[in-house]
């Protein structure tokens, strides 16, 4: 594994070199040494280099040092992040999954509010929604769909699974209280359905009386 | 020990005005070779007394911790003298801490019967303790740059291809918050219903009713509470008492009762007026 | 010269990256390889490159190359970061990589000066010295602590490696100077003072010779 000096200054120069390097850059480099050693020199790390992770290779007469282009698919790296559904695309992905398949429009007017195109792209980058193809309709619109990795996903075996209106209603999750609620004090804010119903009844009361 | 380190402290705390002039760049191994009989009087590369001391215990030429505080402090002194008689202005954390050698020395040479506390000894042990770890460092900052240091000495990769990272999302959300979103949505947009809760009262025409059929039974006054149903639960009880205090009002509207008040919020009362 | 695949691919990766990779880092860059393997290869590679003109090297667990020291001469440069440091700030330097984490009044107390607040913003901004929190002490003073950059440009594989750091622990250098006063005339709180110190001294004198 012994190399020659020549040779070593040669390695080390093209490793740290931010350009690629002639071999007339190199000779002047390493204090004017021939060029024909150098080239040489070149031609022993390129022939060393050939089979390892890295190599040495001549563009245009320079020469420089790159990763194997077999590896290139080893030399990336993902990074995940976990977040959050927001509580829009919770509702689009909920639409889809109790109507699908169906339409951006009709997600809409389910919904009741407009739905930024964003919403629909997070749902299919989660790989819960696909699109289905098209509405046989004036506008062909596109219609999306669910996913089995949506199903794996909520743990269900199939969309039936998902509660019906009626249990909706009997859990409470109908309650349009809890709703208009929701909207007077603004988004998130989880109360105590208790206490909920109780202020929900008074406040129906008297307006009653 | 309080007085030892107010001493010891004295001379860094007033180095503290010269302390623009303590961030020079100075060659240590220029320093470390400097021949043994110069005359040290480039003011400019001593940081502070303490450094002077250090420097003047490397020219002893022994192990710092065999060197003699008292030719120490006697080279110090020699130092100021000189120092003085070329009319070198002198910082004053200088002569504070000659001013302290001084003492020192007559301390150490005094018997020690007469000595205070903490003794000479006790301070001359800590000022040595104080150089050899000045020492020390000092040596080891000069090994320390002196390693083959990146990018002066060794290099990395002029051109590294970086590593990709590709940033993937991985979004989270969960049955219960899919299914209450559902509810959400629906409830949201349900055609509004209004629904009128079912609740006990009692209508005036049926306290109407009742009043003016308890009030044909006798001519005597009755209190108002005495009109209402016997066993009515709370709510129906103050529907009943409201209504019957208007059928009150209409009957004696209409001529057919009298109502009596003896004080404000006192008993109601009223009887028939016989037609 | 064939190589395995993962030794290709630690090669690659390490040569490609822009800061030194620990292996742990590499194991998640190929595929989750066993960290065993990553590390035999690491050895491995350090091996092929111990007589080139790079080499592969250790600092703080992590690894990258560079060139060989003995070729300095050749590629010598000065950057910002290798231009001449004051002799303040090589010291307050040592001192803080010696006796990491340091307060700056333990700072001064070693250096007999003050220690104006540039010397240690220029080791900050050269990135060789970091915050390291509060000491849980009267005042909460501020500690300081070298990073791994400083490993790296010092070519230290661990604060272990530091010159001289065995030798100066064992002599007790390292220890505060009322430490060291107590360690050399003994503890105890003896009845007559005078006594004490006489002993004391005549003892430190005797273990030092």
């Amino acid at each position: 594994m012994s190399m020659d000096d020549l040779a070593r200054g040669v390695e080390a120069a093209l490793f740290a070199a931010e350009e690629p390097m002639s071999a007339e850059a190199l000779a002047g480099f390493l204090g004017d040494a021939p060029l024909a050693e150098i080239r040489s020199s070149l031609r022993d790390l390129a022939e060393h280099y050939s089979e390892r992770g890295i190599r040495l290779v001549e563009r245009g007469k320079r020469w420089h040092f790159q990763t194997a282009p077999d590896l290139a698919h080893l030399l990336r790296r993902e990074s995940e992040r976990t977040r959050k559904l927001s509580r829009a695309a919770t509702e689009v992905l909920a639409i889809i999954a109790y109507h699908e398949p169906v339409s951006r429009a009709e997600i809409e007017s389910i919904r009741g509010v407009q739905t930024s195109g964003g919403t629909l792209d997070v749902l299919m980058e989660a790989g819960w929604v696909k699109i289905a193809g098209r509405r046989e309709a004036p506008g062909r619109p596109t219609i999306y769909a669910t996913t089995p990795e949506f199903l794996d996903h909520f743990g269900l075996s199939t969309r039936r699974d998902l509660p019906g209106i009626d249990e909706l209603r009997a859990t409470g999750l109908l309650d349009p209280v809890e709703e208009a609620y929701d909207a007077l004090i603004g988004d998130d804010e989880v109360v105590d359905p208790d206490d909920e119903d109780e202020s929900g009844l008074e406040e129906g009361g008297r307006s009653e009386a | 020990m309080k007085q030892d380190e107010l001493l010891l402290d004295l001379p860094h705390e007033a180095a503290a005005g010269a302390a623009g002039g303590e961030d020079w760049s100075e060659d240590t191994a220029h320093r470390t070779n400097e021949p043994e009989d110069a005359l040290y009087l480039d003011l400019d590369v001593w940081a502070g007394p303490l450094y002077l001391l250090l420097d003047l215990a490397r020219r002893q030429k022994v192990d710092l911790r065999q060197i003699s505080i008292l030719a120490l402090v006697d080279q110090y002194l020699e130092y100021i003298d000189q120092a003085d008689a070329l009319k070198l202005e002198l910082a004053a954390d200088y002569l504070v801490m000659a001013a302290w050698l001084a003492y020192l020395k007559s301390s150490l040479l005094l018997p020690k019967e007469e000595q205070e506390e903490p003794s000479a000894e006790e301070l001359a042990l800590k000022l040595q303790l104080r150089l050899q770890r000045l020492g020390a460092m000092r040596e080891a900052a000069a090994r320390l740059m002196g390693r083959d240091r990146l990018e002066r000495d060794v290099f990395l990769r002029g051109a590294p291809e970086g590593l990709r990272i590709e940033h993937l999302t991985r979004w989270k959300c969960d049955q219960y918050a899919l299914i209450e979103a559902y509810g959400r949505v629906k409830a949201r947009t349900a055609p509004a219903v209004h629904m009128v809760r079912d609740r006990p009262v009692m209508s005036l025409d049926s306290a109407l009713g009742r009043v003016s059929a308890m009030l044909g039974v006798t001519l005597d006054w009755m209190e108002l509470r005495e009109f209402l149903p016997p066993h009515a639960e709370p709510r129906l009880r103050r529907s009943a008492l409201a209504s019957s205090f208007v059928a009150a009002l209409e009957l004696a509207k209409m001529g057919r009762a009298e109502l009596a008040q003896d004080e404000i919020f006192g008993p109601l009362r009223l009887r028939r007026i016989k037609a």
